[in-house]
């Protein structure tokens, strides 16, 4: 099993900001939230004329652990694409990893990205690349060295059982292969807030219990943790899990403390 | 700096996951490298020969018939020392009939001449036009100090010649620089377009490295690596090529009357080719992110 | 038939599925194409110069002084009906000595002469030389066949001019047609690395039709109708930029000794560059569906 | 509900050969076998140096059903790239849809494709055109004329719950919409055999029980299925499917009627 929080290593995505530490720059989208949290207020999305969200608000506290649910286009791709901002967010306030989606400007996307780790739904790997380097990009993106580098990424790849498959091009991969490599890849970041859309689907029933295995390890080393899945099976795997259900872009159901103040202060204008 | 030019060589090792992609983009652009060559080729050559032909002024200086030779001779060394003489040419009476002669017939027909030769003494002066945009003005003075020597009773000269000199000028200066910019302006659209093309091929690349938190100059500076590898070796080849259809072609022009040794592009054409293709293959990398 | 019309007008729409990549094609091979036409325009007016100036051969033929007036008369009738005459010049002797005393002086310095002119009668002629390449021999016919005339006492004959003209012959066949094969190889490379990169950018696409069932020539027909538009846009595009080009350039050449009015690419030639950039887009799009 | 076998509607995939008439040529690679069988025998492949598939043999007979499972990476999609002639048969015989893939020209592999009607797991659809379209292009590439076309697509996007997004880019779809596009496309044609290489991974319950139902009814009308899947729950919707269990490629245990005469005749020799 690989570690998430590695006694040498330091943990990566606070490289440049260390966890509650007061925001620098709050202009620019910094938040003054704490670090790790994610919070949404009334945001919505529309693509050209229809709505992917509408006035989604949940908060979800630092270390917690949320499944998205949702018939298929119900929204929870939109709603992570927001989150690493793959989407701009026109609609509403979202506080992510210490920035402000709302605020964000153009150049602190790749820093926001940094913080955040994605496991696509559709993978976004590298098809000419091998297994070794599509994982290492992560790293090699946040200018790790070489050395931390290779005894990470073999850990995790060895973890995800895809040792064998080290140096073979991902184009060469079978569909469960190529989305391990995906989760490899934002799993070596040792991250503090993972979204994860899908990230069983083409996997079967042992090789998912492994995989929320990981997760779960991550989570309970401190790590925020959201996942979009189909799979209802899993969704017992973690206990102290929230579950947020979007039905047409609308939250239908959470087990998240919803906030009520805002539609209060709707009614006092 | 040392990230820097690591990045620039994973660029390059990059190159070879999209081989048939940079094959085409070098093939490409050597091409239109070779394209542009073969005209900076053609201008250089052109410009060479009206630099060498466009300057002379020609005079022809007639003395009085009489007129004392060895006075005229004294006058001719003078004018041989003059500036910007180019060529000159002298002809006593007995000389200018034997050239009558021969031009006439060429078997002595004016031999009875010769007792009386009616001709003058002559010369043919050329002068090299120096730089500078005043050669009406001082060819008109030069007109006036020949004709005041002593003894000489006529000059002429051909003020077609000077209008050629200024002609080949004027197309010098309105036709050779807008076809070079539009040259290279084609060259720069061709390159361009093929680079910004196989950027195309590496879209998903770009989105996936931007996507996992890449900062921007971290995508581009393997590309801008690559396109400039691509610029240096498409003009290197195109040089190279350029060079073999020189050695080919020299000496074709060299026949009697042409004699026009055709010349390699000097030194600095060579490099503002190399230059202006790289340059614009780096642009093409820089502006294929955005797309 | 109709059915493969439809295809071809289904690739026609497929183009703007891909508007960059289309736009970038397009404009690549437009630019080659315009530099092609840029050299067949040179090429062409050169050409056009060449036989225009290539072909004369010039005699000069002196009659025996004091020949009978009236039968070189005759004679000079006799001479500017043959065959090839391009231009010819007659000379009386008053004529001559005319001509050569305003050569001399231009102020009747061999007025004095008049009495007793010692010129012949002469005439300048220019042959065109007839096609075929026994241009030599046929010369060498001529020279024989002005000698024989009556009181002609002298024939003279440039070889160099000869040679001048044969020259030119032997660097149209040895030049032009090899450059402008070459020529047309750097475009068909350019304008088909340009075509096959962007057909990378539909590989997904071919090889989804290929897994869906679909014939080799379902594949082939749209990627040939857009490598068609492509290659006529394109080269029409650039027809009518060298167009532009030429209006802008047609009088630059047209001042005192040169007087060349640049003329245009004839319609074959614009047919055949229309034709070759077709074609190599078609050729690119058929040879890009197999990488 | 969209029928499989419309009563004017001819069958496509039969448009060229009625099934059960005899071959007209073998040298091509026509089979001998009846039309809509399929058949392994000791098919082996290798790729570079690693074993995909080792000496499978089964029998699949016209109107069964087969699901495919193993672990990830155990040859399913190989097996199933196989025998629409994504992979050239090297090693071993194989015949699938009146084709022998050992023999199998170039020229006739669109024909073979045209008789298999493929879900991929990557979905293969074309990301710039719409919805209406991809579906549509199964039939388009067949000749089908304009009208048939409009109707039965229509038919099946709304089977599929796609009729909103018709007009959609297949590059706006959600996963799941996607996947739903891709079995479309794969319906559409009324294929009499289908290969489905992990349907229903974007896919939520609901929507897989749909599916499931959309297959089982192709398969009543006389359709042959095999389709690869890591879905347990699903094994259990089909009562007389057959099951083919692979393992690092091989067969590791079937439901299907196993030949034995292969391994006898070898012990003969
Ligand atoms: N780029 C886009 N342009 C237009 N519409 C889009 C785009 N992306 C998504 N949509 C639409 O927005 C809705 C929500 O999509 P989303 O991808 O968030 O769904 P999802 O919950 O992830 O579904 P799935 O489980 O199938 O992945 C869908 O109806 C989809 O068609
Ligand atoms: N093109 C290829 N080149 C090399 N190896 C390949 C190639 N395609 C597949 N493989 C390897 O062959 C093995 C079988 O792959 P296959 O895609 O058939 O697995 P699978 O059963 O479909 O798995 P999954 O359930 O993950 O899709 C895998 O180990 C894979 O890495
Ligand atoms: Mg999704
Ligand atoms: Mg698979």
């Amino acid at each position: 099993m690989i570690s998430p929080c590695p006694v040498r290593g330091k943990s990566l995505a606070n490289k440049e900001e260390a966890p509650g530490k007061p925001p620098r720059f709050t202009k620019s989208g910094r938040a003054g939230t704490e670090f790790g949290m994610v919070e949404f207020k009334r945001v919505s999305y529309v693509f050209g004329s229809s709505w992917a969200l509408k006035d989604v608000s949940f908060t979800l506290e630092k270390g917690g652990f949320l499944f998205l649910t949702g018939h298929s286009g119900a929204g929870k791709t939109t709603l992570l694409r927001l989150l690493y901002a793959g989407l701009p967010l026109h609609r509403g306030r979202a506080t992510v990893a210490g920035f402000e989606l709302h605020k964000l400007r153009r150049r602190h996307v790749p820093e926001l990205r940094r913080r955040v780790s994605v496991v696509f739904q559709d993978f976004k790997i590298l098809p000419q690349r091998t297994v070794f380097e599509n994982v290492a990009l992560a790293l090699e993106v946040r200018g790790v060295t070489r050395q931390h580098m290779e005894r990470r990424v073999r850990a995790i790849v060895r973890a995800l059982g895809l040792e064998s498959k080290s140096y073979t091009r991902c184009a060469h991969l079978s569909g469960g292969e190529q989305q391990r490599v995906a989760i490899a890849r934002s799993m070596v970041v040792n991250p503090k807030l993972i979204l994860a859309d899908e990230p069983t689907g083409n996997l079967d029933a042992d090789l998912t219990t492994d995989l929320m295995n990981i997760f779960k390890q991550f989570h309970s080393y401190g790590a925020t943790v959201i996942m979009a899945t189909h799979n209802r099976t899993i969704l017992n795997m973690v206990p102290d899990a929230h579950i947020l259900h979007l039905e047409q872009g609308q939250v239908a159901e959470t087990t998240l403390p919803v906030e009520q103040d805002e539609p209060h202060t709707e009614g006092l204008l | 700096m040392l990230r820097f030019l690591r990045l620039g060589w994973r660029g390059l090792r990059e190159m070879f996951l999209h081989p048939w992609a940079q094959l085409f983009t070098i093939s490409a652009v050597t091409m239109a490298a070779v394209l542009a060559g073969i005209f900076l080729l053609l201008l250089h050559n052109v410009n060479q020969e009206l630099i060498r032909n466009r300057g002379a002024v020609e005079f022809q200086v007639f003395w009085r018939e009489g007129a004392d030779m060895e006075q005229v001779r004294r006058e001719w060394q003078r004018l041989a020392a003059m500036d910007h003489l180019k060529e000159m040419e002298t002809f006593t009476p007995e000389q200018a009939l034997e050239g009558l002669s021969r031009d006439l017939s060429g078997q002595g027909a004016l031999d009875w001449l010769e007792e009386k030769n009616p001709l003058p003494a002559s010369a043919f002066l050329a002068f090299n036009i120096p730089p500078g945009d005043h050669s009406e003005i001082w060819a008109k003075g030069l007109l006036a100090e020949l004709r005041v020597l002593p003894d000489v009773r006529a000059v002429h000269y051909n003020p077609v010649q000077m209008d050629l000199a200024k002609s080949w000028l004027s197309v010098s200066r309105s036709v050779i620089w807008p076809v070079m910019g539009f040259l290279a302006l084609v060259v720069a659209l061709v390159v361009g377009n093929t680079v910004k093309l196989s950027m195309l091929t590496r879209r998903d690349e770009i989105e996936i490295l931007s996507l996992v938190g890449a900062r921007p100059w971290y995508i581009r500076a393997p590309l801008l690596a690559s396109g400039a590898f691509t610029g240096l070796a498409s003009s290197g080849l195109a040089l190279g090529l350029l060079r073999l259809l020189h050695l080919r072609l020299e000496h074709v022009l060299d026949f009697p009357p042409v004699f026009l040794v055709i010349s390699f592009l000097p030194m600095e054409h060579c490099l503002l080719l190399t230059g202006v293709v790289t340059a614009v293959c780096m642009a093409g990398s820089w502006v294929g992110v955005r797309q």
